[in-house]
């Protein structure tokens, strides 16, 4: 009983974390990347005033949209929150990994992925259905890589339970730079920038029909469920940038409250740094045409099972 | 007292009526045929649980072997001259056919009826040569009756390879009758059957090896055996279809009859595995040579003749592979074709009376302009290509079955079997379900068709029943008749 | 019940296996039954039509009852005739003959194959009883079990729609009526998967390792081409029969690790291989089913099939929507649904397959083919994206389409029924798989399952968990906002770039599979014509058609050229026939001196 | 007995050079007389083996040979013959002197064949069994190389003299019933060929076989 408590609560908390963080996360990488190009950018809390204005601002919904659009942004959110706790960020293990493994992540994305897809082609616009046309073929692509990076790492960790991967890296430092695990990080790397669609995979700032991706699925949208299903995207990129860290640089995490501080600090650290990646590669690279894509993905995929290879081996 | 004499005047008898009987003709042939089969069908159940019976003092031997085919004979004469009365008097509507010339067809009809009733009956293997000969001669003047340059070309055809092939039998014959007349003490038994079956082991192997080859090639000729076949298709597919029916179902079962009885002479003299090789061989090529005139095929009767040879190919491989299984499949399957056969020869007379050609480029929306035809012509093939649950496939799966437990000659006729089914199903189907289903050129009234549950319900009833289940005296009597295939180790 | 011959017995029996077969049977068939009822108005029907579909689902149960080689036959093609029957309803279209011709005929084939196993089976161990051959086994020498191995992966495998096997299954799905395509893709073709199991696990003692590894490769490719092929097609029904054969794939990717796991000795492997097998077997029974009546409604409310002349269904058949959309979801794999449950377990299988670390061989395929159920998986989510959203979201297409009627009560019940069976096998797929797991592995390891499924050594499921978490987040995420005050809500126009919106401007299927088809041009060769018609004059184009589809490899490669070297080979043979009579006494003549000379 | 079976082997000699000469020769009347000479060689046969042995029977076949296949069946060829205008066999498929080659060739054949049978206790005459084998493969090769339906009848004809030959020589004949039997088949043979030759020639105007082929495949 206790137990399911701790569960519940360690969940809660959680889930508050990452919704509080994940626009954060965001304004920093746009800083840096502002940085990078030499501008000064917008302030790092403007993704949290942005969506305080959403979420306030009255909707717009067309006159052909079905319950599929009403119910769309709940599956959408409900998923990737979902996802975020299957994923330890502070402390082990994760508060439902016991619920779920890698696999169920994928999953979860997919679920959301359909959800938001059938909702762009719900008001019968041809930027809709473009949007949506074009995520599914990406992700037809993506989650392959995702998930053979995922299970190259699961490989020499013992499985597909992101908790006890994590441990097992951490408890095996050396582990880190070992070829397979550099060759999967790489892998995983490139999966969720496309996962997260980010430049060279997709560019989250425009609004150019040609280019876009994820927002042509969002056209629709105006204020409130704009504003949660923005949010919910944020969410999803702080449960990628997360389940990097678990698998690949997990330490430091707290297996006890008295570790907090340092955990706290190690996770902050280990964001800003993703972030810093990000940012330089967005800043150092174009977009990619969209059937250019198959190849960059096709290569993360390869390095997946190479780094399978180099498991079976170097050992 | 033994029916058999009765068997053997019943047609002749029926003749004679038919050729004074002027207009009723058609009516005496059928009553007669009724009767002669009710005969057969007694004298064969008696010869099925019984011991082998004599009558006529010897001139008549009857063992189950004899009884099966005795049976299957009546049966389908019986069809045949029912199924005479409508398709003659179309004939004789579409004029085809002069009112006239009725009678003489059935005084035909019934001798031949006779003189094949006659083969499975002679004790002595050189009637038996002159009754099977008889039978060329009656049946060639029914193939050519109706006077077209294709029936007379058929029946040319037919009548030069008969009268070839049994030639090289009656050559085969004499071979036999010498060794067995230097080999037996009097040499005006040394053609019968029993006295022969009795000293077989004594007869002299060089000449016994080749009578039995000259045996096989002239009566392979007229059971349709490849490479011998030639004439089968040509006078299947011209004669008219009651005549189609009786080659079919009744004749290649004499012919092959007599090669039988000779296999046993030469495997008790020669030992059983030169005579049943020989025929593993040719039954398997008979198979291997009807696919490809199975698959691509212009003519709906030729179809259903050479899938005929194909049936003759696999009785002859049942027997070459031996033992009891094969016999009793073999048995089986002889009466599976001989039903199956006549259901859809019988359709198929009826499908091409009503369109007034067997071109199965012209055949087509049968289902709508014929629909019980059509339905038995779609049947009757699923049946007779071996689809379960129609007997035909348990009799060919018991020949499988033994072939792959046999010797490797059997082994491979086995897999070519299997094989060669497979083929012929996707060919015949393909060209039946267009003959059935492609839509109809024209919409006009459709052909009246009656009796049907005789001519297709009740063949298809038995074929189906007896995938699964066999009459006990049925089984008895392939029990029997396989008995007596038994070549002595 | 003696046999129609000497040593003949018929003989039947249930256990485990087959009783887990026959379930799916009775529920699948029946509900498509009452469907079938509700549907009798629109389609055409024959008489005794009610008949043949009895016979036809007796003939299933009668297949997974056989304990002897003849019953069993018997029984398997009673099944192909009857659906043979069924598929030819409506003859009198020549695509439908021609369909339900190559089916019976690959299917008659695919029988020749089971029999020639089964007879060698027969004479390696001298009987024809099921049980004589699994107590037996072990004698048989290894070139006869892989002989008869790889005859029955041709003969099932072509009963299940195994690539390169399947070309029939997408021409003979869709044209039969839509009920019998329920039947038939739901649970006839799992029979194949049924003989392979039997054949692998029962008949045939542990074979080599090549085994498995060739049906994990079949299985892959199965897997990811007809997903493809299925991307590719606007043909609802035709689509779905794709789906068919690439859950087949899935289905063989579990059995193949089974197979391999029972050549390398790994009980725990075998357990779970089988069991992700034999449950996705049941989840594809229900979802696909689901999805083969909601066709069939479609069809019968619009008339037609065709995805292109759809559109804006949601809203005229709500009923027959929420049941499309809840199978769409369960074969996507969707959590909590229970196609994931079973696609999770196959992916756990293939890991720890892997991760038996016997040799990089035996590692690497099974880690290949996960990557390919990972891109199956993806590509299934895309195409049911368009299959329900092009269908039924945005605006009719076709005046037929926008003036659709939901389906009658009798076929919403039914459909109804399977979407809440998805989703119970989906929360319930613990209970499930271990109620699989007791009835199976007594049939065929002998040992009980020896682990929870769903708790493997390499990760952990529980899709009530999921479930819960995802209701109670999502009524958070739709709950949470309200803190922040009421907004009000507008009805408006669907943004076009300023024109009124007109059906065309929204996404056809065509459209929708474009950049798919581009990326995988490689595979599925797709050729376009565009015929542009200029306003006389001028560069303005008066009309453009575009039309894109994708050349058919197999049926080029495979079916086509088999049956036309037949044909081309009997026209040859037949010369041989050339009506001359002196020919003839020729064949004789040197048939007598050949048979002369050479017998001896 | 000695002078018995030379008798019969040179009567049998001389049988073979009738069948060579039917192959030589193409005109139908010819082929016809060379039939009655063939026919009246056989009686022959018959009768002298009749005086060696004895057999009552023998002179019976005798008898039957000179009727039936000396006199009645040239008899109704010649009918034939004469309501079918033609009298020479035109363009046959071999040229005569080919024709002849394959006559001589299979009479080895047939020679070679004969002797694996261990015929040393024929009686009388083992010399005339591949005679009569030759006979049998002389009339084949005749069918098989002759577009005219009469020839090819003559040819059918001699396949029969052939076994009968054997059947004379190797078995004293067959029991006298058999015999009858194939005499009478022979009898209506040949006038069933004959109904069927005059059918087609008043169908096809024509007895040259070239017109029976339409029946293919």
């Amino acid at each position: 009983m206790s137990e399911a408590w701790t569960v519940a609560g360690s969940a809660i908390a959680q889930l508050v974390l990452f919704v509080a963080l994940a626009p954060g996360v965001n304004g920093v990488v746009k800083r840096m990347k502002a940085a990078l190009q030499g501008r000064n950018g917008p302030p790092i809390l403007q993704p949290y005033f942005d969506l305080m204005k959403l979420l306030r601002k009255d909707t717009v919904v067309s006159e052909h949209a079905s319950a599929i659009t009403r119910w769309a942004p709940i599956v959408y959110a409900s998923a990737f929150a979902t996802a975020a706790l299957l994923v330890p960020a502070l402390w082990w293990p994760a508060p439902l990994g016991g619920w779920g493994d890698a696999i169920a992540i994928v999953g979860l994305f997919a679920l959301a992925r359909v959800a938001l897809a059938l909702a762009g082609l719900d008001a019968g616009s041809a930027f809709g259905g473009m949007g949506s046309s074009r995520e599914v073929a990406v992700a037809a692509l993506a989650e392959p890589a995702l998930l053979l990076a995922l299970l190259a790492v699961g490989w020499r960790t013992g499985g597909t339970d992101i908790s006890s991967a994590g441990l097992w890296v951490n408890d095996h430092a050396a582990a880190v730079l070992a070829p397979s695990q550099l060759l999967a990080l790489v892998a995983m790397f490139v999966a969720v920038i496309a996962e997260t669609g980010r430049v060279p995979a997709d560019n989250p700032d425009t609004h150019l029909e040609l280019t876009m991706i994820h927002e042509g699925m969002l056209i629709e949208y105006s204020g409130r469920p704009l504003g949660v299903l923005v949010w919910a995207t944020l969410v999803k990129q702080l449960t990628l940038f997360s389940l990097l860290i678990a698998l690949f640089v997990p330490f430091g995490m707290a297996r006890a409250a008295l570790d907090a501080p340092l955990a706290i600090a190690a996770f902050g650290a280990k964001l800003l740094l993703l972030a810093a990646v990000m940012a330089v590669v967005e800043s150092a690279s174009a977009k990619l045409r969209i059937l250019k894509l198959p190849e960059l993905l096709g290569a993360a995929s390869a390095l997946a099972v190479l780094a399978l290879v180099a498991e079976l081996v170097v050992g | 007292m033994s029916l058999s004499p009765l068997v053997l005047a019943m047609p002749v008898a029926a003749a004679a009526l038919c050729a004074v009987a002027g207009r009723r003709a058609a009516l005496v042939s059928v009553v007669a045929s009724l009767v002669t089969s009710a005969l057969t069908l007694a004298v064969a159940f008696d010869s099925f649980v019984g011991p082998p019976r004599r009558a006529l003092g010897g001139l008549v031997y009857v063992d189950a072997l004899s009884g099966l085919v005795l049976m299957l004979v009546g049966l389908v004469s019986a069809m045949a001259a029912l199924y005479s009365f409508p398709y003659m008097r179309n004939a004789v509507a579409s004029g085809e056919i002069a009112e006239r010339e009725l009678p003489s067809f059935h005084v035909w009809l019934q001798l031949s009826i006779g003189a094949m009733l006659a083969v499975p009956l002679m004790n002595n293997l050189g009637l038996m040569w002159v009754a099977i000969e008889t039978t060329t001669l009656f049946t060639v003047l029914l193939v050519a009756f109706v006077r077209r340059g294709h029936a007379l070309e058929a029946a040319w055809k037919y009548f030069m390879l008969g009268a070839v092939g049994l030639g090289f039998a009656l050559f085969g014959l004499l071979l036999t009758y010498y060794a067995a007349s230097h080999g037996l003490v009097d040499a005006a038994g040394a053609l019968d059957w029993d006295e022969l079956r009795a000293h077989a082991a004594s007869l002299d192997p060089d000449l016994m090896r080749v009578s039995f080859v000259l045996i096989l090639i002239g009566f392979g000729t007229k059971a349709g055996l490849a490479p011998m076949h030639t004439w089968l298709p040509d006078a299947h597919g011209q004669a008219p279809t009651p005549v189609s029916v009786l080659l079919s179902g009744a004749l290649l079962n004499c012919a092959l009859y007599g090669i039988l009885r000779f296999h046993l002479l030469a495997a008790g003299s020669v030992g059983s595995a030169f005579s049943s090789d020989l025929l593993v061989w040719f039954g398997t090529l008979s198979i291997v040579v009807a696919v490809p005139f199975v698959l691509v095929q212009h003519d709906l009767k030729r179809l259903l003749a050479y899938s005929s040879v194909e049936h003759m190919g696999i009785v002859a491989l049942a027997v070459g592979i031996g033992g009891p299984l094969a016999l009793f499949a073999a048995a089986f399957h002889m009466f599976n074709h001989a039903i199956a056969k006549t259901t859809l020869f019988v359709a198929a007379g009826a499908i091409g009376q009503r369109y007034g050609t067997q071109r199965l480029a012209h055949l087509r929306g049968a289902f709508e302009l014929a629909p019980l035809p059509a339905l038995g012509l779609v049947l009757g093939t699923l049946a007779i290509t071996g689809v379960p649950p129609f007997a035909p496939f348990t009799s060919e799966f018991g020949v499988a079955r033994a072939g792959f437990a046999g010797r490797p000659a059997a082994l491979a006729g086995a897999i070519v079997l299997v094989a060669g089914t497979a083929l012929i199903f996707g060919g015949m189907l393909f060209h039946v379900l267009n003959v059935a289903f492609r839509p109809a050129p024209r919409h006009s009234h459709q052909a009246p068709f009656r009796f049907a549950s005789v001519f297709l319900g009740a063949p298809l009833a038995t074929l189906l029943v007896m995938g699964i289940w066999l009459p006990p005296l049925l089984r008895e009597g392939f029990a029997a008749a396989a008995s007596v295939l038994g070549v002595a180790p | 019940m003696p046999g129609p011959l000497p040593d003949l017995v018929l003989t039947w029996q249930l256990d485990g296996l087959g009783a887990f077969f026959a379930a799916l049977i009775a529920v699948v068939s029946g509900l498509a039954a009452v469907y079938a009822v509700g549907h009798r108005s629109h389609g055409p029907g024959f008489r005794g039509s009610g008949l043949l579909f009895a016979l036809f689902v007796l003939s299933m149960v009668a297949v997974v009852l056989a304990a002897d080689a003849f019953s069993f036959l018997a029984a398997w093609e009673t099944m192909s005739l009857a659906s043979f029957g069924l598929v030819l309803t409506d003859h009198r279209r020549s695509d439908v003959r021609r369909s339900a011709w190559m089916y019976v005929v690959m299917t008659h084939t695919a029988t020749a194959f089971i029999v020639v196993a089964f007879l060698t089976l027969a004479r390696a161990t001298g009987s024809l009883s099921f049980a004589d051959w699994s107590a037996r086994s072990s004698g048989l020498d290894a070139t006869t079990a892989s002989l008869v191995f790889v005859l029955g992966l041709l003969g099932f495998g072509t009963k299940a729609g195994m690539i390169p096997l399947h070309v029939w299954l997408p021409r003979a799905h869709p044209v039969a009526p839509s009920h019998v395509s329920a039947v038939m893709s739901g649970v006839m073709i799992k029979l194949g998967i049924y003989g392979l199991v039997r054949l692998t696990f029962d008949w045939l003692a542990a074979g080599p390792a090549w085994w498995g590894s060739l049906v994990l490769i079949l299985g892959a490719a199965s897997a990811v081409l007809g997903v493809l092929y299925a991307l590719m097609e606007h043909d609802l029904k035709r689509l779905l029969a794709y789906h068919s054969v690439e859950n087949i794939g899935i289905i063989l990717l579990g059995l193949g690790t089974a197979i391999v796991g029972r050549s390398l000795g790994l009980p725990g492997i075998v357990a779970l291989g089988l069991t992700a097998a034999l449950f996705h077997v049941a989840n594809h029974a229900t979802f696909k089913a689901l999805l083969f009546l909601g066709a069939g409604a479609i069809d019968g409310a619009v008339g037609t099939r065709d995805i292109e002349r759809l559109g804006g269904l949601i809203r005229r058949m709500p009923g027959t929507a929420i049941c499309f959309l809840i199978g769409s979801a369960a074969i996507s794999a969707l959590p909590p649904l229970n196609g994931f449950a079973s696609e999770w377990l196959t992916f756990q299988a293939l890991l720890s397959l892997g991760r038996s670390g016997v040799n990089a061989a035996t590692a690497l395929l099974p880690l290949l083919a996960g990557g390919a159920l990972a891109l199956t998986g993806a590509l299934a989510l895309a195409c049911f994206v368009k299959a329900f959203g092009v269908s039924f979201l945005a605006l009719p297409r076709s005046p037929r389409a926008a003036a659709a009627h939901d389906a009658s009560v009798l076929e919403l019940v039914p459909m109804a029924t399977l979407a809440a069976a998805c989703v119970a096998l989906g929360v319930g797929a613990s209970p499930t798989v271990a109620l699989i797991g007791a009835l199976v592995p007594s049939a065929t390891l002998g040992g009980g399952l020896a682990l929870g499924p769903f708790d493997t050594s390499s990760g952990r499921l529980a899709l009530p968990g999921i479930a819960l978490a995802l209701a109670c987040v999502g009524g958070l995420a739709a709950a949470a906002p309200r803190l922040l005050g009421r907004v009000s809500t507008r009805v408006g126009e669907t943004w076009a770039c300023g024109v009124t919106l007109h059906p065309i401007h929204g996404y056809t299927s065509t459209a929708f599979a474009k950049p798919i088809r581009l990326m995988f041009r490689g595979i599925v060769r797709p050729v376009r014509d565009v015929e542009i018609v200029r306003r006389a004059g001028t560069r303005f184009a008066a009309s453009i058609r575009y039309r894109a589809q994708v050349a058919p490899v197999f049926e080029r490669y495979v079916y086509r050229a088999v049956t036309e070297t037949l044909v081309l080979g009997a026209h040859l043979v037949r010369r041989a026939q050339n009506g001359s009579l002196q020919t003839y006494l020729a064949y004789l003549f040197v048939a007598l001196l050949a048979t002369l000379v050479l017998a001896r | 007995m000695i002078d018995a079976t030379t008798v019969v082997d040179a009567l049998a000699v001389a049988l073979l050079a009738a069948a060579l000469a039917s192959v030589a020769m193409r005109g139908l009347v010819a082929g016809v007389w060379l039939l009655v000479v063939q026919s009246t060689l056989l009686a022959l046969v018959a009768a002298t083996i009749a005086v060696a042995s004895g057999v009552g029977h023998m002179w019976a076949a005798a008898g039957l040979t000179l009727a039936v296949r000396a006199i009645a069946v040239p008899a109704v060829l010649f009918l034939v013959l004469g309501r079918v205008a033609l009298r020479r066999e035109m363009r046959p498929i071999l040229t005569t002197r080919v024709a002849l080659l394959a006559g001589v060739g299979l009479t080895l054949v047939a020679f070679s064949a004969a002797g694996r049978l261990e015929l040393s206790a024929a009686y009388p005459a083992p010399r005339a069994l591949p005679v009569s084998l030759s006979l049998t493969f002389i009339g084949v090769l005749l069918m098989a190389t002759r577009r005219k339906a009469i020839s090819q009848l003559i040819g059918l004809i001699t396949v029969e003299n052939g076994i009968f030959l054997s059947g004379l020589i190797a078995t004293l004949g067959l029991p006298l019933f058999v015999e009858i039997g194939i005499f009478f088949d022979l009898l209506v043979a040949v006038g069933v060929t004959a109904v069927l030759t005059m059918r087609i020639n008043e169908h096809f105007d024509t007895v040259n076989t070239d017109a029976l082929r339409r029946l293919r495949g």
